[in-house]
């Protein structure tokens, strides 16, 4: 065990600092989901990370990479979030897809979609769930028919986060139509601006719009959109959903910066909060560092060819908990400010606490509900009997 | 001792309560949104001509004299309906505390006839609920007490998350204002009027609890995943049960504290701040947990629990951040009588 | 609602408080579990109690009780424990089986058994688990087969409290040999000394015994002993259980005293201590009191001719995870002390929270787990539908 | 960077767990309490003969010159057997204590060569463990270092609710007992050995909390009813759930912690203070949860539960209570560098 870096992993780290110092937009760009704008606004800064070949630094260089491993990984990600840069607006397609189709894809589908993909030209949605397919993923009922080398899909897909302006999304879709469950699904890829594809926003408690429903009526793509074998859609999925859930979703980056702003902003009130609250403040730096610790620790294995397993279940549980507390200590902080809006004269130094907040009640829920996320454990790392 | 509610007390509750079923429903919360108005003028008409503004109100000055004990439920049924309007902020805090400092002032008795309603700017709360529809707002500087009438102060709108919560605060030339109490005069009135607020908060947020338990039992009689209800699974249940537990056990502290109020002693004060403490954490819960039941719906603006997360955020500081209530409660139990016989202790007990 | 005591609830709590003060033992009793000394003291201690008509308060005065209202018991119970006179060796009885045998119990048999009950002459054990029957209690196998006027009882009980010294016990049989889960239990009596009774007492964790296992080869019994129909213990059995966890299981007392020698502690350690003990010391005296409000509540609705429902179970998991906390929070201002034994020369002020915290952690357990009270919460309280 | 042990530390770690598993199953703790002897003599003589007794001092005073990071998992081997005799104490925190004290003591070397076990009393314990089968003690007094030989002074049992843990008070008279170091050398020895102390006490928290774990699976696999193993109802599968999930993150802390130590510096300091803090949370819901688990049999001295129950108990304060590491991890947290790129950093590296 050495929990040092190495001087190349130092020149890394300056390598990414200083670039972020040059190229992160001195103001912040206006949300991804909220206009056409916002979102051309992140195109372009992926466009902009792409040109530094920083679109996914763990990628191949022929994809746009660099070939780096995840250790180097994280420290991009730690200077990423340490710069402020912006949200990654084609989180879906690098962090989900795109290490789905390294592993899953053939060579034509990788070149087809992986460059175009870290180049920040054609940026992705996901469609996994349907109005009757949340936790209980396998009852999706959308249908692609065989049609020649063509698929003609079917359906209704929902909580499809980035989908109102993206250009691609990837779903699972039933190929037999006999098929229950798990059997007879493929893992499907449609462009939003098909023929016979609709998409509708969806208004979240905070009145924003991260999500939307997408209709499909007889929408043809060619069979080449299909990833892996017909039928396999099931366990692509589940691999996709085990990386999303334990590693690339939340990066640790994002709580220590979450727990840094939650220090200042005690510090800044210190003198008018009870001393009850220091003891919460302290404990989000550490579960922060806590979560961190761990991704260092699933990276070092990983990179040495290890194979990612139930802790991304233990993962998801920690992260989305300690947002929550996180965000409500904050509120603690702010006390009779919490309720107010940003735009309200009276603010002060509210920031996004409260936005926050609300966002981080969707963590518990959303890349599979902590409750699936428990039963994995029992089920799977202690070995439970299933009910 | 019968630590029961009386048939007239059961009655004005379920008078409120029925009211605000037919005419208090999320629909109707949504459709005042679009409209974009302060009010449902109709529901308003309704809720004064069951004349209760003045039910704290001494009769003597035209009140109906009765206690807070007496209104502590329709508060709760305020929470669970989620209503925008100030019934219990007028009737319930700033009528007696006007009647208190003003009682022969004119506009009491409009307020109390319902024309008009009266907005408080309590030293307590950074912000003043309701001040731009209000007919009087009474207003602390300085520990006295200040009547400001529509137009003799500006008013800046501070929005909240609660879209139905219409706070501001107040500006105006001092000396300007007439001044209805001394520092002197004030200070009880103050001080009891904080305490029917941190009450009716309290009460609002265990209504709000139950209200969250309700959406969320009824969805998870409806909403199936691998083939059976979500509220067959255990996990849902235990949610759901942890919080009916939480909600269980304020009540009691709530109806307690209505019935401690009129002590105004350290054993009322610290009952009333346990209220509010318990009261909060049961909505907080309820909320979150709401939520989670429904799954990606409950983060969805479709959905109603939203209403009632944001109202119980509100009101978790509104009348006392609960580091305030903790302080109150810790004075009781560090300096006050302890054990199986001081349940029920007042102060002049010991005397 | 009016929460203030008339003159003769007070004059009333005068009266216990000054008959405690002439009666309570100076010098604690020892254990009645540990030996039959400590058990035969603490039966002179019940016979004392019904000398005073302090028996069971509740009871018509024909079974040497004072036909008071709950009210009331909850005031005596207040000047018992306020008094801290010996814990009742014949709860079970007195507590558990008595109500019951008042609701459903022939004259002949609440003649036979209450006076003797409330005058400590007869001290009852409980028999309600099986190895194979904890929170499925459902399940229990031990047999009663009818003989002309008699039942011969025949299985193995266990986790009975007090059954190692008591006079008698009362359990769940099954008189219908062909009957299922639920059917065909009744509800039976026996004498622990009679022929075929062997108990076995159980250590518990801290080397303590407080319950017993009852093994029973062909113990005849009179049908008499059979309490209600035959077939019907079931119900009965839950009458009782719901008694239990409602109202008497658990006096508000117990907590109050328990809470406010918590305070005690804080205070005289208060200079050592992080200020954060101050909230959790504050909180637990809070749900003393509001355990104790709720207790009022239900009595004053039952008094009124009220049934207790599902109350039964938020009042069970709400006083055993108090209990926790409240044994936890002591031993976190005992600090290194805390595990220490009492005989220890340091041991200092450690007083009982040990052995108390340990005892705490039976509470989510036994009188039906918390797991099991959740379910009943969620399904008769707020309806959810069975699994 | 490379956060996975390396095969040598692999193989220490599974010897002294093969040992364990072999010579400590709960089995052995009950035939050495109803012997009522101090140690178990084969057992103890077979870690002797691993030799690891000076696996923490430096090679130039005989002993193997290896890093608290090579011994970690060897102390949570010893929570997870919940191992009587001192191992722990005396290779992990006495001996290198000793060698920093007094390199050439002649008790030093019988102490490397297992003859004896050290035992210590660190200011920052008010008892001293094992110090009746001790061939020394080094005591803390006003600052500096005594060590005392058997006889030297007087104990006196300090009975513990963990039948194993063998605590002691000690008397001797001042003057009488050598010293062997003065307060300004003592105090850097101090503070490691208060480091290392507090790092293998949640070392073997980390072991007890998976026991704990490992026991009430096996329980709840087995166990049935109303017709099925208790381990497939969801309500057993998520308390252990959430307990798992606090094991999984108190690991990568006290793995870090471990290989921070050396530094001594803020930020080692308060990742250890981290870990033990992690590290009893974990131990204690894990104990509580196997108990509940186990129903009515967790609550019995048959199920063997309780052994680690009592040792989490004990550990929980031992080398600082909770207090304590708090404040030196709000030290760090509010005094030090914060941010993605501060997770490793060293005092040297703000210079």
């Amino acid at each position: 065990m050495d929990l040092t870096y190495t001087d190349e992993q130092k020149r890394f780290r300056q390598e990414v600092r200083s670039w972020m110092e040059q190229h992160v937009p001195k103001a912040p760009l206006t949300s991804f989901d909220a206009s056409r704008e916002g979102f051309e606004a992140h195109r372009e800064w992926e466009r902009t990370l792409s040109e530094g070949r920083w679109g996914m630094v763990t990628w191949p260089e022929s994809y746009g990479g660099r070939g780096l491993d995840l250790i180097q990984w994280l420290i991009f990600e730690e200077e990423y979030y340490r710069a402020g840069a912006p949200l990654r607006v084609n989180q879906n397609g690098i962090f989900l897809l795109g290490p789905t189709l390294m592993e899953y894809g053939t060579d034509e589908q990788r070149s087809r979609f992986l460059t175009a993909m870290a180049s920040g030209d054609e940026i992705w949605a996901q469609a996994w769930s349907e109005p009757q397919a949340g936790s209980d993923l396998a009852a999706v009922k959308s249908t692609a028919t065989r049609d020649g080398n063509d698929y003609v899909l079917k359906g209704h897909k929902i909580w499809s986060s980035r989908a109102v302006f993206a250009d691609w999304a990837f779903g699972l879709f039933r190929t037999d139509p006999g098929s229950q469950r798990h059997k007879g699904l493929s893992l499907i890829f449609f462009k939003l601006d098909a023929p016979g594809v609709r998409t509708q926003a969806i208004a979240q408690i905070d009145g924003e719009t991260g999500f939307a429903e997408i209709f499909l009526e007889d929408v043809r793509v060619p069979a080449f959109n299909r990833l892996g074998p017909e039928g396999e859609g099931w366990s692509i999925c589940m691999a996709t959903a085990g990386f999303e859930r334990g590693l690339m979703l939340r990066s640790p980056a994002r709580f220590q910066v979450a727990a840094r702003k939650l220090v200042e902003l005690y510090k800044a009130h210190e003198a008018e909060i009870e001393p009850g609250v220091r003891d919460a403040v302290v404990r989000c730096a550490m579960d922060a560092d806590a979560y961190a610790l761990s991704i260092y620790s699933t990276a070092s294995r990983l990179r040495a060819g290890g194979h990612i397993g139930a802790e991304a279940s233990t993962n998801k549980i920690f992260w989305s908990e300690m947002d929550i507390v996180l965000h409500k200590t904050a509120l603690a902080i702010l006390g009779a400010r919490a309720e107010l809006l940003r735009s309200a004269p009276a603010a002060g130094d509210v920031g996004k606490w409260l936005d926050g907040y609300f966002f981080s009640l969707a963590g518990p829920i959303y890349a599979g509900s902590n409750e699936i996320q428990r039963n994995i454990i029992a089920e799977r790392l202690l070995g439970l009997p299933r009910a | 001792m019968d630590f029961r509610f009386t048939d007239e007390q059961e009655m004005t509750a379920s008078v409120v309560r029925d009211l605000l079923e037919d005419l208090c429903q999320p629909a109707d919360l949504r459709r005042l949104m679009v409209a974009g108005q302060a009010r449902d003028g109709h529901r308003w008409d309704k809720i004064v001509e069951m004349g209760i503004a003045g039910i704290l109100v001494p009769e003597d000055v035209g009140g109906l004299g009765l206690q807070p004990v007496d209104f502590v439920q329709c508060a709760e049924a305020c929470g669970y309906a989620g209503l925008p309007e100030p019934l219990v902020e007028n009737a319930g805090v700033a009528l007696p505390l006007l009647a208190g400092a003003a009682p022969t002032h004119s506009l009491l008795a409009r307020a109390l006839a319902g024309q008009i309603t009266v907005a408080l700017g309590h030293g307590a709360n950074p912000f003043i609920a309701d001040a731009d529809t209000a007919g009087a707002i009474v207003i602390e500087r300085d520990g006295a007490l200040h009547l400001i009438e529509p137009g003799a102060a500006s008013l800046t709108r501070q929005p909240s998350i609660d879209p139905f919560r219409r706070l501001f605060t107040v500006e105006f030339a001092p000396g300007g204002i007439p001044c209805i109490a001394s520092a002197h005069e004030a200070a009880p009135l103050l001080a009891e009027a904080f305490d029917r607020g941190a009450l009716f908060a309290a009460a609002q947020q265990v209504g709000i609890a139950k209200r969250c338990v309700d959406l969320a039992v009824t969805f998870a009689k409806e909403r199936h995943q691998f083939g059976k209800p979500i509220g067959s699974y255990q996990a849902i249940k235990h949610h759901l049960a942890s919080v009916q537990v939480k909600i269980e056990f304020a009540r009691p502290v709530l109806y307690a504290a209505a019935a401690a109020l009129p002590q105004g002693d350290l054993y009322s004060r610290a009952r009333i701040s346990h209220a509010k403490l318990v009261a909060t954490e049961a909505a907080d819960l309820a909320a979150r947990t709401a939520i989670q039941v429904h799954g990606a719906m409950g983060y969805s603006w479709e959905v109603d629990v939203h209403f009632f997360l944001k109202r119980a955020i509100a009101l978790e500081t509104w009348w006392g951040k609960p580091a305030l209530h903790r302080a109150r409660v810790a004075e009781r139990v560090l300096a006050g009588a302890l054990g199986p016989e001081s349940i029920f202790f007042q102060e002049h007990d010991n005397a």
